[in-house]
């Protein structure tokens, strides 16, 4: 069971120099009120891991404009002018994977796996400096697990246990994000009574969620 | 006919009945358009969405179902929504039948980049190279060349997308298919004379006398 | 779009000598009357890909009671007396698999990673023959990806597009399966109309499922 | 007190509120009896369930609703199913905070064998080496020997389960927990002499001159 905390809390547990899982896909299933709060409380040198940076004023992007990010990793990083100029002046520094490989070195440090073996890059840019690992004749990047401090996803529904229930294509990473945070804080848009969630409808058991962030101030 | 909508009429050809695709932004968003409903395709974005539909009118959106690139769409029905893992599991399981993307270059191996110029500010590579990578069939669908420089070159000298061969390249004056002995060109646009496409093309084309013409029945 | 098959005709589609996975905990959510079929139709040289034996009479039982099956890949056969009889006879052909190793191989498959790297098995009988990959000086075995001529999974509903909702407990295996058999052939317990299942609810897209079968004779 | 229900009892102890707990077969399915039900514990079992309760009566089973055995159990408020590879997901990602199991033998080190007697008829090991392997605390729940047979040992003569060093030994007669410099006795059974232990035991037990009884409170 978990007693509901206020956005304050919720920032509050996050110091600078963190590093932040975030989920979303340009600007869709985003828990946008605790963006906004780590922008407005001013965190410092934050190692940012999301899809994207959607646009200036969406998803991330609050957090690039009050500076609170030092290192990105993303897979694309196109339509947000702040994080094009902050990388362009040397501020940011950015860690490009490609997009399967992003979700599923998440998911390989939430399931405990050692890595994963992905074909989608051998042969380019990406497989500098990596392992190539053969199996039965066939070439496969050796791609490490990516864990963080924190986890920061959001819900369409909760429940006090924590169970969470995600709508349509606002689902994307979170319930992979919410295997592989350290600690795992949501944002969900309804909290619920616990039973109301149907168990064939919960797509991340309460067990994974430390912390559930009240739907008002 | 409009290069664009010529090159999107083309590469509908290429969709059979009931398979799993996923369109690039750009040209390749466009092939949706020419394509008949009762054929029972799916569209598939990266986010998620399996059963992608029309854009839905003003006051009929919803801000928890978008496409890749967030803008609003509907769903048809027998959609369905997964998660990003299972989303690049389709892909890079070789479940999506298709792909269609843009290009920077295009080679004569069938080699594409298109994520990446060096010195150039590089966005990210999003899914293209698992896409690549992945799935069933990639289609290229790009105009032939860029402000008069060659697209389709003896070999890429921009950075990679993966190094698996594409299928088909479809472009406004041709359709170029990669095979082992290097790059056949299969059709002409229509009224398009080889001499005109060869001029416009860095790789060496592979072809018989006659080149035959799309047929795209406008 | 599917049009719903008899178990007649499933059974056909499945040749002697082939590589079936199929899906159930315990003879929980195992498509029971394909497996009727194919052990009424004297099926021979199968190899099976199944978490556990259950019992002699349930789950994949019956299969071995008509001799359908010459070589097991499960992760446990501990019920089942006729397996049991089997083994020590030399007529069955037996791999342990570790069943947490068993079920991410067969979505490393599915998903089209060339392998796994799990500590899961480091240091014990189960490591014998197999690499083991250094990641960041923490030891994993290779265990490759496993996949198969046809999966034979079991569905709660299911619509003509093939999408599948599972129900509790008899989910277990069956999504995994659905992403990697080369031909998918599902047994619902119903078929409802296109449309008919939330798309939050959907477990297995259609475009997995290659056939569907009638839920009448 | 019944060996079996003492160990149960014991076990009980090390269980935290809130806490994510699987339980083997055999004598650690006791564990739940004795277990406060508004601690907020959920039991997981392999085939997928979270938050299992009771066994249901008859007539209000569901054939849907199973334990790891293929037992029909009950559903707590706010449990949930998940699939087989997020199961072990949770089981291999170290979210499970507790298992409790059997063994064949534990050796001075903390390691476990409980899968395989070689020459014997091996069931397979099912889910037991992903548990031990990944789970943030093990517990050996069993009887301290086996018709006479020592099963706590200098080595283990039998396969092992797993690298991992368990947390954590009970017996009916003794409380005994792994460490670096080898295995320590930490609680005695009530009214079993120090002499009795060490005698029934092949490991070396490291102990103070008083080792204290242990507190269940019957």
């Amino acid at each position: 069971m978990h007693l509901a905390i206020s956005i304050d809390e919720a920032v509050d547990l996050i110091p600078d120099g963190a590093t932040v899982m975030l989920s979303g896909f340009m600007g869709v299933g985003v828990p946008d009120r605790i963006v906004h709060g780590l922008a407005e409380a001013g965190k410092k040198d934050l190692t940012l891991i999301s899809n994207d940076t959607a646009r200036d004023t969406t998803g991330p992007g609050p957090l690039f404009a009050a500076n609170c990010v030092r290192k990105l990793i993303c897979s694309h990083m196109g339509l947000n002018t702040i994080v094009q100029a902050q990388f362009a002046s040397g501020e940011l520094e950015v860690e490009l994977v490609p997009q399967g490989t992003l979700v599923e070195r998440i998911r390989a440090a939430g399931v405990g796996l050692g890595g994963i073996l992905t074909p989608t890059g051998v042969g380019t840019k990406v497989a500098e400096g990596k392992e190539i690992i053969e199996v039965d004749g066939k070439s496969f990047l050796l791609e490490k697990p990516l864990t963080a401090d924190f986890a920061l996803i959001a819900a369409r529904s909760c429940d006090y246990v924590g169970n969470l229930a995600y709508m349509l294509t606002a689902t994307n990473f979170n319930p992979i994000m919410a295997l592989a945070g350290n600690t795992v804080i949501c944002e969900p848009e309804e909290i619920v009574p616990v039973g109301m969630i149907p168990p064939d409808l919960v797509k991340t058991p309460g067990v994974l969620v430390d912390h559930v962030i009240k739907t008002t101030a | 006919m409009d290069p664009k909508i010529l090159i999107a009429r083309r590469v509908a050809q290429e969709i059979t009945p009931r398979s799993l695709v996923n369109l690039g932004i750009g040209i390749p968003t466009l092939v949706s358009d020419y394509l008949d409903e009762d054929m029972g395709v799916f569209f598939q974005a990266e986010n998620g969405a399996v059963g992608m539909g029309h854009r839905p009118p003003e006051g009929m959106t919803d801000r928890h179902l978008t496409d890749a690139g967030g803008r609003f769409v509907s769903f048809v029905p027998g959609a369905s929504t997964i998660d990003s893992a299972f989303s690049f599991g389709l892909i890079r399981g070789g479940h999506l039948d298709l792909t269609v993307l843009g290009a920077l270059q295009v080679d004569e191996k069938g080699h594409l980049a298109n994520w990446m110029i060096p010195g150039h500010y590089t966005p990210g590579m999003g899914g293209a190279m698992d896409l690549v990578t992945g799935a069933k069939k990639v289609i290229i669908a790009m105009q032939h060349t860029a402000k008069g420089e060659a697209k389709i070159v003896p070999e890429c000298t921009l950075p990679l997308t993966s190094e698996r061969r594409v299928d088909l390249i479809v472009t406004e004056l041709a359709v170029m298919k990669p095979e082992d002995d290097g790059l056949h060109l299969i059709e002409r646009a229509p009224n398009v004379p080889l001499e005109v496409i060869l001029e416009m093309t860095e790789a060496k084309l592979i072809h018989g006398p006659d080149v035959p013409e799309m047929q795209i029945g406008c």
